[in-house]
């Protein structure tokens, strides 16, 4: 392409013409709004309902308000989210009782809802009782916290509420902030119930009855949102109003044309941009980037330890050992992220922290002596399943791994499967050999345990079943002693690691691209962005 | 000389004359060739293993040593293109054969019989006929999973109602013609007179249809992988990767784009351009 | 009086892919005003060439390559095209075989009429209108103000030419080129087309040119006549004298050919030796061959195609069929070769019944081989991809279960000879032959497998006469040496008498008249025979003048 | 008159024999789906902590839990009483989502065939009247470039150079800057819709918006439309009545236009129903690319979601508009040309 005078200069006319913002002037109100693409659609303003897409969520946050919230610490110029500080958002603030198994909730008294009526604590009952009671994705999540019936709340005055535990759960409060956990507004949420939904599902799945930072001025399905500022919203952390008036989401589904909107200036935010884009963004001269490990996920390869030969532990320890790792982070995700492999410590892990790196590293001598071992020492043949919708870094990994695997015998056929497809399989434990990733809401290692090894469940991704890790994953749940938690929590990790269900290969970063002058970034662990926290500088 | 050997120089002479008056059809022979060529030579024109990754030298611009450069797991796009060359082709001629050998025969005796079979037939290709055809393809390889014979298929069934129509158009207007008479006067039967006699008089007609096809199901097949749904890596496909390298555009590594699509673009130009020239050698009104 | 026309040493030649190719070898001839001249000649002798060229229409490929055409005093031969538009509809007009595809199919007739009026002289549109009506109503069109917004495709043929005649003369040109205005026409339609346009041409002292192949209309509408052959305008001269006392060798194989009230088969070709080479002498009182009994057949939509036909016909017997199109000749011959099947009635062959053998299974039937077909058009009749050998031998191989080899060959080559056909074309695609050589070679096809009747649909009514001539003694001599029975089809009763003993005219699917041919031409007893007979433009070389006075009435 | 009642007629006669074909296809793409591999439940329960219970109940809640023939008689019922179901990937009952997004696809689609019509019919009457011609040989190459390049190739380049290099074009997001005002929904088609309210800058900004798509878009058709154009304008100047209108000395423009080209749009015009069946299926490509919000991208990520109603309810709209797209040609076609009622 060659570009000389002329060509700018016409291009220059041309943009007058075609490319004018015809209604709005660039001036004050395009400062005070910011324009957000991605490339997924909001399909449902309630959260709970099956099928709420990861936008969703992120709409959700900015829209409603939970009774708490996660603090963020600094990562960098940016932030990330930080589990370990729990701050009231709907509510003040809250007290735990000593043995861990009840929590007072106090309300704070200025709330209101975006229709101007106040927020009471008959409102905040039955939201919670929604939470547990309703048919939808919400009792289930509830229950990793065990919060499981409309008992376990009780109004105390018109200000307080009351939460009990029937054990002291690690994550009983933690719950209360993650997207299903809902505020609504019952008053008008009820009045849209009728005796087949008492819960108003129907009507909230379109309609918002919330109380939080933003109001939803326009809402077109899979195209767009607009929200406007709620000007009396009380629960930041600072007690400040967030910086941006209006926000506008925007469905832009190819990643390329995102990235050519935030550098032409057009639009202000991103994420989920193609990891090969980032280079040049991070030397354009309007748009930053900020790369921030997705610490609460992360991408593996799975062997079911149920499918043959893969229920040997030496073929999965010869497997691990055949990896091409570093050329997988680098050709995948071109070394954006944070690699879970390479790990210096044998034996048992230094830290208690999860995911973190595991002592694999590419060995193909190792790899044969193990295949001889499990008896195959000329390999096999096996299927590697990756979802179409991940192609773009899940395809060259597994050019990569057929290539690599290859070497030591183990003849591998690459199925790239449509995503439902995909997932169908994942979930009914068809799949013998693949690559998926996986995000936890709330990163505690006991709960990455629980979550994705044990029990027949969707998310166990290996099938593994290890009585040592179900037993220690119940006890560390409900452990009060930190010190105990600590060694059990180690204890896992190194099972883990012995018994390689999968193999962790990297936390990807998550990349937002955003115009210069953004600033307040946060990375959160429902990997969308909190417009909240931003402000144009 | 034997008449037969007139005959032939006569066809011959014709053919020329036609290329002679139109260079572009003989250039997109002579390009169609050279592709047929180099798909069934592939093995031995590669530089390179096309499958072979060397994430050391990953997208590397094109040189010497790489004419094509290297795409993102550093393998040759050059020797990936040779390699794909077959595949496409492959794809593209047995898509598009079946579809019409399926095609010529159910329209052929469509077009000849005319009635109830006809009227059925018609009302099958009428359904076929109402689907958006890329999202049928679409739906098909997604129902019958993303394998290559699953994509030849899929692209084989939304061609088929061009072919029925057009075999029994083409009949139709020939089934009263007198040698079809005179070939059941000597006794042959129905079946014969439409194989025999029908369809190779309809074959030269269809070629023209044929070659524009097969430029159609290269681009469908690279449709189809550009949403995910073609052919599995490591397999080299310019669809896929046109569609791998289109994510890199932005970034100014044209050389993963600009290759793939070339190559697919020539191979569908010339397949065009010698659908046209075949409509010319063909088309009486043309023999001027 | 000056010329109103002028041609002098006129060469045309076309660019095909074998170079360019010379069409006209250099023609001359003149017109005056008023006068009319009758070119007459055989396909490709250049006829419709030189009316083109005097028109300037020749296609991209078509090229004057010397000579003049000097039209009204002015040497047009060069003249750019905005000069020809003037004078093209205003001064000079020609009007085209198939009026049906000559007139655009998506204007009314009065638009298309109004367009010519308008394009040459500056009137409004309601003149124009109330103009076309009137032109209409000159060529005797009925209903004219509800023609006028006509579409051809809703006009019979006859119609559409005589649209086509207002539009020629809707500017009065002083001549009018007509060529070959009345090919595709019925007969009786032919001539009332004719008559019309010679009515108009006189009254209004146009000149005319009419371009045929056929000798009776040139003898009986123009004054002047000129044989064309192969580009070349052999002679000239006014119509009595010419037929009474034809010079050029052409001409004169050209008048024998001509079939008339009077010709025999023997007339029409002295030339070609007709005595066959052995009579079977036949015993008679034999049952007949072929018998029909009541045949029915009935299309969708309640048409009656054949409608209760009977006849028979005996062995070594010829039964013409004669008829109009429409008239179902052509389904009849289908049903009698058993292509098709009966709707009710009984076709007798030999005694037994052959109508009960689906036309489907009909193929595996020994009778199959006993009853041939010849078919109308040979260009159509022939495989394009078989060679003239394998056009023989093909039923041969399925009727026969002949395997290739010497005795295939031989029996391809006696039916090929026997057709007349050279050995040296056997090995040539249809597209290489001549009319002539495609027809014998349909001829050998059907005889080939030796059948005992044979029908004939219209076998020569593509050919030139002069072919003709020869195709008729050729079927005449096969009949008379195989006894074979023949049934022929065909509108023209002059052919029809010459070759048939017997004769069957056909209207609208039912037999009118039936008898020996002799006894129907002298004598025809219904109308619609006698206006068929009076349809056809017979000539007379030996009458004393020619017929022009019909159209000066 | 009897012209008219014709035509009623035959759109009667026409749109009944297609009710078969639209049922077909209802069966066809209901099995079809029913046979893709994917469980929409499983998809739909992706959350975090959805477990074998939460699929079931969506699987009940779906009705996929019956067996398949009972599956299809519902659907069939709902069809016709005029419910499609619902999206589980936007949340929404399809016909709102359709009723929202199908005028962008069809002003999307209705464009690109405008412009590629524009475009290939002058060019294929230029080709026909010098045949073997410079102009020929370019018009040919030109459409055949075209043709030859894949949809979201040339869409993805003609954002790069356009949009991204150029700035002439603005943003690919959508159908309208976000920053401008919609026009009041009268017919959803933004440039109608605009034109009727009088809002020239507002028809500016959606036309703008429109035009790179429909340009690749129309891209892909100019070459059957420009070649049938050229054939048939060949074949009409080499008839019979063209040479009668030049014996009459008709003006060469009128021979051209009124006389052969009017002709030899008849043939155009049957090959533009085809053409706007392709582009509709074509159309998966570009919206996606132009993050049109129409309805094939919505269908497209239905279908790898295998979210069965919109895919289910798509096609059959999809194949509707096929029958009156064909009708409507038919009714136009018996109108230009008069042999067809007559027959």
């Amino acid at each position: 392409m060659k570009i000389n005078r002329r060509s700018v200069l016409q291009g220059a006319a041309g943009a007058t013409w075609l490319a004018s913002w015809p209604q709005l002037a660039f001036g004050q109100s395009r400062a005070e709004t910011l324009r957000y693409v991605t490339g997924n659609t909001i399909n449902t303003l309630d959260t709970t309902m099956p099928g709420a897409t990861r936008e969703s969520f992120g709409l959700s946050m900015n829209v409603y308000d939970r009774l708490f919230s996660f603090g963020r610490k600094k990562f960098g110029e940016y932030w990330t989210f930080d589990p370990t500080v729990i701050r009231g958002e709907l509510a003040k603030g809250y007290t735990m009782s000593p043995d861990g198994l009840k929590v007072t909730i106090h309300l704070r008294p200025d709330a209101t809802w975006h229709d101007g009526t106040p927020v009471t604590a008959e409102d905040i009952k039955w939201s919670l009782d929604r939470m547990v009671l309703a048919k939808s994705l919400a009792p289930p999540q509830m229950s990793t916290g065990s919060i499981t019936s409309a008992d376990q709340f009780r109004i105390v005055d018109p200000q307080t509420l009351e939460m009990t535990l029937p054990k002291p759960d690690r994550l009983g409060l933690s719950n209360l902030c993650v997207c299903y956990a809902i505020m609504i507004n019952s008053k008008l949420a009820k009045q849209h119930a009728t005796a087949d939904d008492p819960w108003a599902q129907e009507w909230l799945k379109t309609n918002t009855a919330a109380s939080g930072a933003y109001i939803i001025e326009s809402y077109k399905a899979g195209e767009s949102v607009i929200l406007r500022r709620n000007e009396k919203w009380v629960g930041s952390a600072d007690g400040k109003l967030p910086d941006f008036k209006r926000i506008i989401l925007q469905t832009v589904p190819e990643p390329a044309t995102r990235a050519n909107l935030i550098e032409r200036g057009d639009a202000d935010l991103s994420i989920d941009l193609a990891a090969s884009d980032m280079p040049t963004m991070e030397q354009s001269s309007k748009a930053k980037v900020a790369s921030i490990p997705q610490n609460n996920g992360f991408t593996h390869i799975t062997m079911n330890t149920t499918m043959k030969p893969f229920d040997n532990v030496k073929v999965r320890q010869a497997v691990a050992a055949a990896l091409p790792y570093d050329d997988m982070f680098k050709a995948a995700i071109f070394g954006r992220g944070a690699k879970l492999y390479d790990g210096s410590w044998k034996g048992t892990p230094t830290s208690s922290g999860f995911p973190q790196a595991m002592p694999f590293k590419t060995d193909v001598a190792k790899a044969k002596a193990l295949l001889a071992e499990a008896g195959m020492p000329n390999g096999f043949n096996t299927t590697f399943a990756i979802s179409a919708g991940q192609a773009a870094t899940a395809e060259p990994m597994a050019a990569l791994v057929k290539e690599a695997l290859g070497k030591v015998g183990i003849q591998v056929d690459i199925q790239k499967k449509p995503d439902a497809e995909f997932n169908t399989m994942e979930s009914d434990k068809k799949l013998p050999f693949y690559t998926d990733g996986a995000t936890a809401w709330l990163p505690a290692t006991y709960y990455y345990f629980y979550l994705y090894f044990t029990r027949d469940q969707r998310w166990n991704f290996a099938s593994w079943k290890n009585t040592d890790i179900e037993d220690l994953s119940a006890d560390a749940r409900f452990q009060t002693d930190a010190a105990k938690y600590e060694t059990e929590c180690k204890k896992m990790i190194e099972i883990f690691a012995e018994q390689v269900p999968l193999v962790l290969l990297w936390q990807p970063n998550q990349d937002a691209v955003m115009a210069k002058s953004i600033d307040g970034y946060t990375y959160q662990f429902y990997r969308q962005a909190d417009f909240r926290d931003l402000k144009r500088v | 000389m034997s008449a037969a050997a007139i005959q032939r120089t006569s066809t011959a002479r014709h053919v020329l004359f036609i290329l002679r008056g139109n260079p572009v059809t003989a250039i997109a022979s002579l390009g169609t060739a050279l592709l047929v060529l180099i798909a069934i030579f592939a093995p031995f024109l590669t530089p390179y293993d096309p499958i072979a990754s060397d994430v050391a030298h990953a997208l590397a611009p094109p040189d010497a040593a790489h004419w094509a450069g290297t795409d993102q797991l550093g393998r040759d796009i050059f020797s990936r293109i040779v390699a794909a060359a077959r595949l496409d082709l492959f794809i593209a001629v047995t898509a598009v054969g079946l579809s019409f050998v399926v095609g010529a025969v159910v329209g052929g005796f469509c077009g000849y019989r005319g009635g109830r079979l006809d009227r059925w037939v018609g009302r099958f290709v009428d359904v076929l006929m109402a689907f958006p055809l890329f999202v049928l393809a679409m739906a098909l390889v997604a129902a019958l999973g993303n394998r290559m014979e699953n994509i030849i298929i899929a692209t084989a069934v939304i061609n088929l109602p061009f072919y029925i129509r057009f075999a029994r158009a083409e009949v139709n207007v020939r089934r009263n013609a007198g040698w079809v008479e005179a070939a059941r006067a000597c006794g042959d039967s129905h079946l014969s007179v439409v194989l025999r006699f029908l369809l190779p008089n309809v074959l030269p007609a269809m070629a023209v249809q044929i070659s524009l096809n097969l430029g159609w199901a290269i681009l469908n097949a690279a449709g189809l992988s550009f949403i995910g749904l073609g052919v599995q890596a490591p397999t080299p496909e310019w669809g896929i990767m046109v569609a791998e390298g289109a994510r890199f555009i932005t970034t100014g590594k044209w050389w993963l784009v600009a290759f793939p699509g070339l190559a697919l673009m020539l191979t569908v130009l010339f397949f065009n351009l010698l659908g046209d020239g075949l409509r010319d050698i063909l088309d009486p009104r043309m023999r001027t | 009086m000056t010329d109103l026309l002028r041609v002098e040493d006129l060469r045309v030649s076309f660019s095909t892919r074998h170079g360019m190719v010379a069409a006209l070898h250099g023609i001359g001839f003149a017109l005056k005003a008023g006068e009319t001249l009758g070119i007459v000649g055989e396909s490709g002798s250049g006829k419709s060439v030189t009316s083109l060229a005097v028109m300037r229409l020749l296609d991209r490929a078509g090229r004057i390559a010397s000579g003049r055409i000097v039209f009204q005093g002015r040497d047009i031969t060069r003249a750019k095209h905005g000069d020809l538009r003037s004078l093209r509809g205003a001064a000079m007009s020609m009007i085209f075989q198939n009026p049906r595809s000559a007139l655009n199919p998506i204007r009314t007739v009065e638009q298309q009429i109004v367009d010519v009026l308008r394009a040459h002289k500056p009137i409004t549109l309601s003149a124009a209108r109330a103009q076309a009506l009137e032109l209409l109503r000159a060529v005797l069109i009925r209903n004219p103000e509800q023609r006028l917004h006509a579409y051809p495709a809703e006009l019979s043929g006859g119609m559409c030419q005589r649209v086509m005649i207002a539009m020629a003369m809707a500017c009065e040109p002083a001549l009018l080129i007509a060529d070959e205005p009345t090919t595709g026409l019925d007969v009786t339609t032919q001539k009332a087309v004719m008559d019309l346009l010679a009515g108009i041409t006189a009254q209004r002292g146009m000149a005319m040119i009419l371009i045929t192949h056929d000798l009776g209309l040139a003898a009986r509408y123009c004054g002047e006549i000129a044989v064309m052959e192969r580009g070349l305008m052999v002679e000239q001269g006014p119509t009595a004298t010419l037929f009474q006392a034809p010079k050029h060798p052409y001409t004169q194989r050209l008048i024998a050919a001509s079939p008339t009230r009077r010709s025999t088969l023997a007339d029409l070709a002295q030339g070609e030796p007709v005595a066959p080479a052995s009579v079977i002498q036949r015993p008679p009182g034999t049952g007949p061959l072929l018998d029909l009994r009541h045949v029915l057949k009935v299309f969708t939509g309640d048409v009656r195609a054949v409608d209760d036909v009977s006849f028979s016909l005996p062995p070594g017997g010829s039964l013409g069929l004669v008829g109009e199109s429409g008239s179902g000749k052509s389904t009849l011959s289908r049903l009698i070769c058993r292509l098709i099947d009966l709707d009710g009635g009984d076709i007798i062959f030999q005694g037994e019944s052959i109508s009960a053998i689906p036309a489907n299974d009909f193929h595996r039937s020994p009778r199959r081989r006993d009853v041939q077909i010849v078919f109308q058009d040979p260009h159509d009749s022939l495989n394009p991809r078989f060679t003239a050998f394998d056009c023989i031998a093909h039923p041969l191989r399925r009727l026969e279960k002949m395997r290739d080899g010497a005795a295939l060959t031989t029996r391809v080559h006696e039916a090929a000879s026997r057709a007349g056909l050279p050995m040296d074309l056997l090995e040539r695609y249809p597209h290489q032959l001549s009319g002539g050589q495609k027809a014998r070679v349909g001829i050998a096809r059907a005889i080939a497998p030796r059948p005992r009747l044979l029908v004939l649909d219209e076998p020569t009514a593509a050919l030139d006469v002069s072919i003709q001539a020869v195709i008729l003694q050729l079927l005449d001599r096969l009949r008379k040496e195989d006894d074979l029975a023949m049934l022929f089809v065909s509108h023209d009763l002059n052919v029809v008498r010459m070759l048939c003993d017997d004769l069957v005219v056909l209207q609208h699917g039912k037999v009118v008249e039936a008898g020996p041919s002799a006894a129907v031409f002298e004598n025809p007893q219904s109308g619609y025979t006698r206006s068929l007979l009076d349809a056809i433009p017979h000539f007379d070389p030996h009458a004393t003048a020619p017929l022009l006075q019909v159209a000066e009435g | 008159m009897s012209v008219l009642s014709g035509i009623a007629r035959r759109v009667g006669r026409r749109l009944l024999s297609s009710i078969p074909a639209l049922l077909g296809v209802v069966v066809v793409t209901f099995v079809l789906m029913r046979v893709l591999p994917g469980d929409p439940a499983v998809f739909f329960a992706s959350g975090p902590s959805a477990g074998k219970e939460e699929i079931e109940q969506i699987r009940h809640q779906m009705g996929l839990d019956r067996p398949i023939p009972i599956q299809l008689a519902r659907y069939l019922a709902d069809v016709a009483t005029g419910n499609l179901g619902h999206s589980l990937t936007t949340g929404q009952p399809v016909t709102q989502d359709m009723e929202r997004r199908l005028p962008a696809s069809l002003e999307l689609t209705f464009t690109a065939l405008v412009i590629a019509l524009l475009l290939s019919v002058p060019l294929g009457v230029a080709a026909a009247l010098r045949p073997g011609s410079p102009v020929d040989h370019a018009v040919r190459m030109l459409c055949t470039l075209g043709v030859c390049v894949p949809t979201f190739v040339s869409g993805l380049l003609l954002i790069y150079v356009f949009y991204y290099l150029l700035g002439w074009a603005p943003d690919p997001t959508a159908r309208l800057d976000i920053f401008a005002s919609t026009p009041p929904d009268i017919t959803g088609f933004y440039l109608v819709d605009f034109a009727m309210t009088g809002d020239w800058s507002g028809w500016w900004a959606a036309f703008t918006q429109l035009l790179l798509p429909a340009i690749s878009m129309a891209l892909f058709v100019l070459a059957p439309l420009a070649r049938m154009t050229r054939a048939s304008m060949l074949a009409v100047l080499g008839s019979d009545f063209i040479r009668t209108a030049q014996s009459v000395g008709l003006s060469r423009r009128r021979v051209v236009i009124t006389y052969a080209l009017r002709n030899a749009l008849l043939p155009v015009l049957t090959i533009t129903g085809i053409v706007f069946s392709t582009m509709l299926g074509a159309n998966v490509l570009v919206e996606k690319v132009f993050s049109w919000p129409g309805v094939a991208s919505y269908a497209l990520d239905a279908l790898l979601a295998s979210d069965y109603a919109p895919v289910q309810a798509f096609v059959l709209l999809m194949a509707t508009i096929f029958v009156l797209v064909n009708v409507l040609i038919d009714v136009l076609y018996g109108i230009a040309d008069p042999r067809v009622s007559i027959e």
